[in-house]
């Protein structure tokens, strides 16, 4: 019983573990706030939550120890308002600050900032964020580390010329791809040579305008791929050790939908060469803190390294619901300089777990964000499940921020109970006041080629039309169930 | 809005011969109507707050009227004297002329001075020293002479 | 706000000659009305009642005036008429006597007879034959004559 | 990975499992009928909800595939009505039903009537019931299978006088117990000789008005004990497995308040001798289903059995929690004359669950029970939590029933850390509309002793006083403080 008991924290049931931080700035909003909080309060940390005056009745800012707004509603103002961050860190003693996922979290030079201001910075240095920021930095790290990346230009290119005939030797569709970029913007997937000079300049433009900075590069397109990432804890011992993978397949227009644990195309055999491909670029990139290192992977089981996030990752829970390892507690250990408490061989995978991402937004109206008044909430409850949210009955959806709003997770024994069990979550689940994706994710765990598991990162994509005309259906019959 | 400000834009509309206002801005909102024709009760998102969650909520200070308010222009360290035991720039009672320094907040390291709004009198100090200040927290309660 | 502050407004609204006035702040909400209905509907904690989850609500059979329905004295299988392939009890517009039977209902393979209330006119047979009624669901809708 | 599948049920994604049952009728309401429903829908079973006139909005009448009035607020009129029930079964085409907990959940006639009307009754059959409910019955029945009672009667009293004899023999303090009780009534504690005739007489009285049967029973009374109780699952093909203990001793008047498992109480050892003294009695009983075997503990360790629930029990999701595996779902399988989908070998403990379960009660004037509307409510969320309730904003409590409105449970890996996660979660807990026991909760996972394990039956009845003057204080700081 007690597992682990004897390599965890050295707790007694009063107070905080020794050598453990003692007051947590958290510079983030919404869902990821709140795990910070909590798993702050578990280890009797305090915390320091931040608004923006759009946040002033947010669920985050009444759980923390305490709460200070730093800004306007606008997240330049607030959110992302460096000085803003630092200085309320300072003013109210904190010893360290959480970043979250998105806002600040891989900016390298705000990492250096708190260090400079002598917070102690929860994730990796601000040199390994910037090294792993740069796609091609980050390609050519992996290759070093002997871990394979997508035949493609082994540096920024230097000229549209280069680019084609890098593209004449890896073979066509190529993508071309901003160093800089995200989210799918500065990239372009191109399928015949004579298109190649006019996407490298669209691209090029689009990530000047987005991101300031006009690198690319250039490698061969994997067709029908899985978007497969694994998770990854370091301590500042050197230990590294990946808690298995995530497939994250299940994506619109590279926003994922939803994320499981284990992924169906995964071997034992293979998950254990991505996952010490993954270690192995996480060591060489000298990493510490949690992380994620994605791959693609094509249906013929060859895999490629893509990019590392720095960061926790939305989709977190995921891997704590089938290793029982508390990530975001790990992150805290880790950044008070404590060892891991745990081992690769520690590491086991206990049935299957799927997220399904609620956001309020439309998927009628090409997924128009739709913020509002939550007017009624009731979130799923029972075995196996697990919510992550900031919502609650009467909540104001700002306009300001993301539409991520839940956080619904599953997880049973096999991956079948998995999926009928997100079934019945989404099933209970009621948000009202603004729509939400909700229906889409539930006709999605009732599409055949998701149950068998046979999907790419093309599946929503294909499928997209017919699952929102089966949305439309099921919403007649119900209406007309009820009169 | 502050009920001033309110009663001038009632009047207003009164005498603008509008049947209808909505104004919305940073959580708040006013409606207002002038013939009983259509109770088109839309604008009415929201009775928010009232049911939220209790724990800990942030501390609100004390709110009074706005134009009697100064409120802090950034997040930092509240510092009511120039120096660790010399006088408060601003005790209750004190005269200040329009500008004068009212007290500092730290911030990055850097002291940032709060002016007075106008003359004034300071009735009362809201910050407290040496403590965390948030953005629009409210500093203190003047009356403009 | 105060109450003495919401009384200012109240009688500046009254003066105004507005017929609807509406004000949300920081969770504060005031409605005002002038024709209609003169109410103050100050600081409405509105809780969210009405708004129940969704998924299969029991079907509400349709719901008429009390008086006129005929409702299920126990829950089981509802049948029209005496045996399979028979004239049903009480079809549409048929006239009844006080007592006649108008169904029976099925329960623990008991058949019990549901007996007309009044004398009365059949207008509407709610229940379905060898379908379940749950108890007080309406069976039939009559005219009393 | 996908642990049991193959052992599990072989399903596809689509439609019911071979050979399960088609359509339950749920003979409760409330969060267990929840329960029951979230089973059901997993497994692509229908679910057909039975609710009085005071439950018309209630969560179960809502969520089940159907659902059906059975009769008024009362329960002896509608819950516990076995005509009605019965009759909706048969109207809506069940082939089964579930009683739940409470109600008719311990009638053998009711469980006999199920089976003559042809329906599968979820949980064992009416001569078991019967035999376990007659509390002499079921401690010969022990016997008989080795399994160590306490000293006392072996068979129902005949006279006062024999009731001295043998109290003689035991030694005092000793205890007088109804063979029908339950919850405390029908039984009396008794200290000297010469209290003994009016205590046998009260007790007496007692039973023949609560239970219409004046049958009594004594037995040594194990001071200073722990409530072990063992979960049972057992099959039609003659399989018996414990699935480990919870410790139930945080009780006030006999009605438990906190769960948790396993018990720091227990040694590897004890554990299994404990768990194999609960299969053979329930063995011997002939049992099928889920059932929980009760003992007491004295603090030398030594164990005795006291009785037998042949039902779920309220607070099965402790053991979910630490198994993995789901109880209602397995009580569903072996209703269809399916095999356990594991064998003893298969259970693990993992880590630990508490359970906190949450009445609308005063706690300051005698935890008188306080039905009202919800004008609030927000549920904990995050790692490691389950909560399993009937509520929802806006839903009013009805005083016709149980006061028991939710139950807050926990898992994490150790024990400890539990604590910790169940106070994070009782403090993210807002239920407004009227009082509950939370703040009580809360503190007692802030007691020494709780902290320590080292609690008995008693803990409660002792330290109240205590914990109660600790929760005003508490009340009257955070008063002070918000102003």
């Amino acid at each position: 019983m007690e597992r682990r008991s004897a390599s965890a924290t050295p707790c007694s049931g009063f107070g905080r573990c020794k050598g453990m931080l003692k007051r947590v700035l958290i510079a983030n909003r919404g869902e990821i706030a709140l795990r910070i909080i909590r798993a702050c309060r578990e280890l009797d940390i305090e915390t320091v939550a931040v608004y923006s005056t759009a946040d002033e009745s947010a669920l985050h800012a009444q759980l923390a120890t305490r709460s200070l707004c730093i800004g306007p509603a606008k997240a330049a103002d607030s959110y992302l308002n460096q000085d803003a961050l630092l200085s309320a860190a300072k003013a109210t003693g904190c010893d360290a600050l959480h970043p979250g996922y998105g806002f600040l979290s891989e900016n390298p030079d705000f990492a250096d900032r708190c260090v400079e201001a002598e917070l102690k910075y929860i994730g990796p240095s601000g040199d390994v964020i910037r090294k792993m920021g740069s796609k091609a930095a980050a390609r050519t790290l992996a290759q070093q580390a002997g871990v394979p990346v997508v035949p493609g230009s082994d540096g920024p290119l230097h000229s549209v010329e280069q680019a084609k005939e890098l593209a004449g030797q890896v073979g066509y569709p190529v993508l071309l791809k901003a160093s800089a970029g995200g989210g799918g913007r500065g990239m372009r997937q191109v399928d015949r040579p004579e298109d190649l000079e006019s996407a490298f300049q669209a691209a090029q433009a689009e990530a000047v305008a987005c991101f300031g900075n006009g690198e690319m590069y250039l490698e061969k397109l994997v067709l029908n791929p899985r978007h497969i990432e694994f998770q990854i804890m370091a301590d500042t011992q050197g230990h590294v050790v990946h808690l298995g993978e995530r497939d994250c397949s299940i994506q619109r227009r590279r926003q994922k939908l939803v994320e499981e644990s284990p992924s169906k195309a995964l071997t034992p055999q293979l998950r254990e060469e991505m996952g010490a491909a993954a270690v192995a670029a996480a060591k060489a990139a000298g990493y510490v803190g949690a992380g994620t290192i994605e791959f693609v992977l094509s249906p013929e089981g060859a895999f490629y390294f893509i990019e590392m996030n720095t960061r926790i990752q939305v989709e977190h829970p995921v891997t704590e619901l089938v290793t029982g390892i508390d990530l975001v507690k790990e992150q805290l250990r880790v950044a008070a300089g404590l060892p891991l408490s745990f081992t690769q061989e520690d590491i086991k995978v206990n049935g299957h777990a799927i997220e399904c991402r609620i956001n309020a937004e439309d998927p009628e109206q090409n997924f128009r964000p739709c913020p509002g008044k939550t007017e009624f909430l009731h979130l799923p409850g029972g075995p196996g499940v697990r919510v992550d949210t900031a919502l609650y009955s009467g909540y104001e959806v700002s306009p300001f921020y993301d539409s991520l709003v839940a956080k619904v997770l599953v997880h049973a024994p096999t991956r079948l109970e998995a999926i009928r069990r997100m079934r019945r979550s989404l099933e209970e689940l009621v948000i009202e006041g603004y729509p939400t994706n909700a229906a889409l994710a539930h006709l999605i765990m009732h599409d055949a080629e998701f149950v068998r598991g046979q999907y790419d990162t093309g599946f929503l994509d294909r499928n997209l039309d017919k699952l929102l005309e089966l949305a439309r259906t099921c919403d007649k019959l119900t209406a007309s169930e009820s009169t | 809005m502050e009920l001033q400000e309110l009663y001038d834009l009632m009047e207003r509309f009164s005498r603008s011969g509008l049947t209808e206002l909505e104004w919305k801005k940073e959580g708040e909102e006013i409606v207002l109507r002038h013939t009983p024709a259509p109770v088109v009760q839309a604008a009415v998102a929201a009775p928010v707050a009232a049911a939220v969650p209790a724990p800990a909520v942030p501390a609100a200070a004390p709110k009074a009227e706005e134009g009697d308010l100064v409120k802090a222009p950034l997040v930092g360290t509240f510092y009511a004297a120039p120096a660790p035991g010399e006088e408060p720039f601003a005790a209750p009672g004190k005269q200040v002329k329009k500008g004068e320094t009212l007290c500092l907040i730290e911030a990055m390291k850097m002291m940032s001075e709060v002016p007075a709004p106008a003359d004034c009198v300071v009735e009362e100090v809201l910050g407290r020293d040496g403590e965390a200040v948030g953005f629009g927290d409210p500093l203190f309660r003047i009356r403009k002479v």
